[in-house]
């Protein structure tokens, strides 16, 4: 059982370069985005740019910098269980929740949000 | 009673294939994501609802602020994976040395988010502003506690693998401070980059 | 491995500082089981002098009651929500889950404690720290929280609606405290198992109580954190005013109630899977059988607990949730019900051919089965969606969870005590009072809930302190029925008392207890009675599967899992 | 059964009740199959000298069928409950049939308020009849209600409707009832509410055609309708408090 000790370490100042130009990517990519005229282009590229390449940073410190990569299955398993678990809260929460409308069921205007009487900038 | 605490032989075990400390930490990761999970999870939901208010709301964080607080989460991340090699090499002085600089950037995000915070509530965006706000101080105050901790289980660490005691808790320490690294990564566009939608 | 042999503590002495340093601070698993076990007791008391309470005050509508006094309507909530949190929070968790489990893993998996001694310490003080917090949110000045178990917002999130700033957020950081204690100790019980087995105890050889708490561990453990966020935002709002569930500005009230469920109902088998593997550990000893599919109920086990993560909106079927997605939840819940029944199923199916012996322990273990069932049956009801519209709220949901609950935290408890209490303490719990008590408690606890049924298909609502102001709910047959089980809950509450004289009596001056009383074969049995401190002098081997009992292998009708074959 | 406990009074309330036998005689079969063989199997196999024990591991397929068998039958049952309370559920929930007229529901801590149509049977104008704890239907009629909350959660539950409805604030949930008996009934709040939540109680009292034309004539001018309501707790004498 040799699997605590990591026979060899992948080139850590490497990925940490990538690491920050990706990062750079993630600033500046929505930025450069909300110039696009066209309303699906831009909320795709600035989805991609944000969160797609967070995902991707996310991943790689997880897969090098944790060892998942080297890591026993069963751990991969486990968060990967964890995430699911979370996307299934979602999935069933957002019909209640994300949607403010139903099936016989809208807004009571008594409750309305924001409050006109209190705009949403406050005041200095 | 700690001087004399002897750790059970169950301690030393490897049934399952990996040191039990490194499990440990996993399981702890995997209970930590789901709490974070559930407060993002929430967030997204409300931010989709009020799209444009909030929108609105998030166009005033400070994106630069973020920027600079993932940079240093990122280098203190890659110190702390430098630490792991050299304390798996035998070289406890050497991994210290590189979490001790690990600590030093995570005070400077402290010092970043605490300048953030000031700034923001000086400018009218205090937790009770509104909702987007309660969860922004939410998010990144929780994320704060557990760079905090971190920092604070870091030295402990650090103290004992400069005597060369104790050096596989320093990838334990490690794959915790990655996964506080990971969750700011999802924080940063959830809260500064994705605020024109 | 360097494991052969353990320098077993230099005997010494007791004196009284080193006896309140073990009470303090010592990091054996069997004394935190028990640390867990006694707090769990003593707050099932409070839990118990609180349903004394509020079912006299049912009986006898407004009359001071003995032992209380006169109780208004802000005690009565407070009461009934105290009461649900107690039992659920801490009694059945802490003696089903961390009792159960800090006792019975390292025992039965064979090493000489948890992997991480003093994190199981640190769980239990903080435990600890959450009873007394709650206790003292009952005495605030405002009073206890009375805003049922469940604490839905507005009412909990805004100290205008309850009236209870103090208590409702100290009940609230209470209840967090306890998820974190129990998040520790459920990642020590889930690591020791999967890292510290004896040599030889492969998975399938695992007893299947141990495998039944860590899955239940990590059901807890998978679903308690979007609640514990929940619960920041819920403190937030309570203590800072912000609007995460106020929809006043932008809030929702219903978040809080899905995250809760998302939990809330997983745990109910998070309690739920400690007391069936009890009950799967006792029956085969007593029955002399084999377990009767021991992969197919672990399979069943496993199903159970991922489906129950699909179930939870089952709760709130009329709350205001998008009727389309009722169609959904009631058709998981329902089909939650296949891998119970089976595991039911199989629990009779191990008698079959048996050989059974009814000692107190096996007669607990019986009742489970045969209690269980009828709250089994009557989830149908409620998880079915159009019927629900109907029970939600009524009593017939309080008998129906109380007729799940009263079998898993309370008989399923007996049924561990009277069965591991030889090898924890070294002597025998009095079968003659061991038998009145299971008597008395178990045919009283029917006359409490039984007429809780009717009530329920009366239409009487729940949480209601004097049921005069609802013309259709007081006339005399529902009073009558009021009254019936108000008697039988203070018989279920007296037939107690047996049981704590015979537990000290029995600590003290019970019977001796051999190394193996019951002739089982799992590995606890092959420590000595009690085990000291590391369990044993040199750590066991383990040669096959747990439930060997009639085994045509052996001379005698059972196995031990540690014995060497003589092949 | 539930009949024989409370009185039916819409016209959906046969259909739970239905509902409830349906499944009464579905579980009650399993529940007397499974203790029956865990009673027999106790006495059969109680403790007798001469008598060993069987090894018997339950990995054999001639001894799984009994555990199979079984798991496809109850398969089968949930498929018929989920399909029956699917109904049900459409019918009482999702799909409301036209109405005749639509009452406002506001509940608050804690006391209800009704806001019947009154003549012109439109909601939310002038002639609206805002009745407090108080709610006036006519028999035979179709309803629409709406519900909403003032603060915190309540629940509208008319037990002889068999209708439970939580309030939410924030939200107008929508739903429909049709009275097809005449009496005098309890409205309850069924959510937590707080203090006074175990005196949140209404009457709802239910007309035939003529008397609801009377009481809507009268209703029409505040500070009428206290003959009906005297009526009515004759009938049906709430308690001093």
């Amino acid at each position: 059982m040799n699997n605590d000790k990591h026979l060899s370490h992948p080139d850590y100042k490497k990925i940490y370069v990538r690491l920050l130009i990706l990062l750079a990517i993630s600033i500046w990519g929505p930025i450069f985005a909300l110039q696009l005229d066209n309303r699906f282009l831009l909320v795709s590229a600035v989805l991609l740019t944000a969160f797609g390449i967070g995902a991707i940073k996310a991943g790689m410190v997880a897969a090098w910098f944790m060892h998942l990569d080297i890591e026993l299955r069963m751990i991969k398993r486990l968060l990967v269980i964890c995430i699911f678990f979370l996307i299934l809260l979602f999935a069933g929460v957002a019909p209640d929740v994300l949607l403010p409308e139903g099936q016989n069921r809208e807004m009571d205007p008594d409750y309305e949000y924001p409050k006109i009487d209190n705009p949403s900038t406050p005041e200095q | 009673m700690s001087d004399t605490f002897q750790p059970p032989i169950a301690t030393s075990r490897t049934t399952a294939g990996l040191p039990t400390s490194r499990l440990g930490t996993w399981w702890v990761v995997a209970s930590e994501i789901v709490i974070f999970g559930g407060l993002i999870v929430a967030f997204i939901m409300y931010r989709m609802r009020h799209g444009e208010v909030w929108a609105e709301q998030a166009e005033h964080t400070k994106l630069y602020a973020g920027a600079l607080n993932t940079f240093v989460l990122l280098t203190s991340s890659y110190f702390a994976v430098c630490a792991h090699k050299a304390a798996e090499a035998g070289d406890g002085k050497k991994a210290a040395k590189l979490l001790v600089r690990t600590i030093l950037l995570g005070g400077v995000f402290l010092c970043v988010k605490a300048y953030e915070y000031t700034s923001e509530i000086l400018a009218g965006y205090g937790p009770l502003a509104d909702l987007f706000w309660s969860f922004y101080y939410t998010a990144t105050g929780l994320h704060g506690f557990h760079v905090l901790v971190g920092m604070i289980i870091l030295g402990f660490v650090a103290k004992d693998a400069a005597k060369g005691k104790n050096l596989h808790r320093v990838e334990c320490i490690g794959i915790y401070w990655h996964f506080v690294d990971i969750v700011w990564i999802f924080l940063f566009p959830l809260f500064y980059i994705a605020s024109g939608l | 491995m360097t494991e052969a042999t353990i320098d077993p503590t230099s005997p010494k002495a007791p004196t009284i500082g080193s006896r309140i340093r073990i009470c303090l601070f010592s990091t054996d698993h069997k004394v935190i089981a028990f640390q867990y076990l006694i707090t769990g007791l003593l707050m099932a008391i409070i839990g118990g002098y609180m349903a004394y309470v509020f079912r006299m005050q049912l009986a006898f509508p407004g009359e001071d009651v003995p032992g209380f006094g006169w109780v208004s309507p802000g005690h009565y909530n407070a009461l009934v929500t105290n009461h649900g949190t107690i039992m659920i929070f801490w009694v059945a968790m802490p003696v089903l889950v961390a009792a159960a489990g800090n006792f019975l893993i390292p025992l039965m998996i064979g090493c000489d404690d948890m992997v991480f001694p003093r994190l199981n310490r640190l769980s239990f003080q903080i435990f600890f720290l959450s009873a007394l917090v709650l206790i003292a949110s009952l005495h605030v000045s405002g009073g206890g929280f009375g805003g049922a178990w469940t604490a839905y917002p507005p009412l909990s999130s805004d100290p205008d609606f309850n009236l209870t700033p103090l208590g409702a957020s100290l009940w609230l950081i209470a209840v967090a405290l306890e998820f974190v204690a129990f998040l520790i100790g459920g990642i020590n019980f889930v690591t020791t198992t999967m890292n510290a087995r004896a040599p030889g105890m492969s998975l399938m050889r695992i007893p299947i109580v141990v495998w039944m708490i860590v899955i239940a561990s990590i059901l807890f453990m998978v679903s308690v954190g979007p609640l514990i966020a929940g619960a920041v935002m819920l403190l937030s709002d309570q203590l800072a005013g912000t609007a995460f569930y106020d929809p006043h500005n932008g809030g929702d009230p219903l978040l809080w109630q899905h995250l809760f469920w998302f939990f809330g109902h997983p745990e109910v088998y998070v309690v739920l899977l400690p007391a069936m593997g009890i009950v799967a550990d006792i029956i085969p000893v007593f029955a002399r059988k084999k377990f009767f599919g021991y992969k197919a109920a672990l399979y069943v086990t496993i199903a159970t607990g991922v489906l129950s993560f699909f179930v939870w909106a089952h709760h709130q079927f009329v709350a205001g949730i998008d009727p389309r997605m009722a169609h959904l939840f009631t058709a998981t819940t329902l089909l939650i019900s296949i891998p119970i029944a089976e595991l039911c199923f199989l629990y009779i199916a191990t008698l079959f051919g048996g050989s059974i012996e009814f000692r107190t322990p096996m007669l607990w273990a019986i009742a489970f089965l045969v209690e269980f069932l009828l709250g089994g049956v009557t989830g149908i009801y409620l998880g079915a969606s159009a019927t629900d519209i109907n029970f939600h709220d009524t009593y017939f949901v309080v008998a129906h969870f109380h007729y799940t609950f009263f079998p898993i935290a309370i008989i399923g408890l007996f049924a561990g005590i009277y069965h591991w209490f030889p090898k924890a303490v070294g002597r025998h719990l009095n079968e003659t009072w061991g038998k009145i008590h299971f008597w008395g408690t178990i045919v009283s606890f029917n006359f409490v809930f039984i007429p809780m049924f009717f009530l329920g298909l009366g239409g009487q609502h729940r949480r209601i302190f004097d049921y005069r102001h609802f013309p259709d709910l007081a006339g005399e047959g529902f009073q009558d029925m009021r009254v019936i089980a108000t008697i039988a809950t203070c018989v279920l509450i007296a037939f107690q008392i047996p049981f704590v004289i015979n537990f000290f009596h029995s600590i003290w001056k019970g019977k001796k207890a051999e190394q193996n009383p019951w002739k089982a074969t799992t590995l606890e049995w092959s420590a000595a009675s009690p085990p000291p401190h590391g369990n044993w002098k040199t750590l066991p081997t383990v040669y096959r599967g747990p439930y060997e009992y009639g085994s045509p292998d052996s001379e005698e009708d059972y196995l031990p899992q540690h014995i060497e074959p003589n092949t | 059964m539930i009949e024989q406990f409370i009185e039916r009074a819409s016209s959906y309330a046969g259909d739970i009740d239905f509902l409830f036998d349906l499944i009464t005689y579905m579980v009650g079969f399993w529940f007397i199959v499974a203790e029956g063989a865990l009673f027999y199997f106790l006495f059969r196999f109680r403790r007798q000298p001469g008598q060993p024990t069987t090894y018997v591991d339950g990995t054999d397929k001639k001894h799984k069928r009994w555990i199979n068998v079984p798991h496809f039958l109850i398969i089968a049952c949930d498929v018929v409950l989920i399909i029956g309370a699917g109904n049900v559920w459409y019918k009482i929930k999702q799909d409301l049939p036209t109405q005749d007229a639509t009452i406002g529901i506001v509940s608050q801590q804690w006391a209800w308020t009704f806001v019947h149509p009154g003549n012109d049977g439109e909601l939310h104008t002038d002639d609206d009849i805002r009745l407090v704890d108080e709610l006036h239907l006519e028999v035979g009629k179709t309803y629409h209600y709406e519900l909403t909350s003032k603060d915190t959660l309540h629940s509208f539950s008319v037990p002889v409707f068999r209708l439970k409805q939580d309030a939410v604030p924030g939200r107008r949930i929508k739903g429909w009832f049709k009275p097809e008996k005449e009496g005098v009934y309890d409205i309850q709040c069924a959510e937590m509410c707080g203090i006074g939540h175990g005196v949140m109680g209404a009457t709802l009292i239910i007309h035939s055609s003529k008397e609801f034309d009377e009481w809507l004539a009268q209703a029409g001018t505040p500070g009428k309708n206290a003959k009906v309501l005297a009526a009515a707790n004759e009938k049906n004498p709430r308690p001093k408090d």
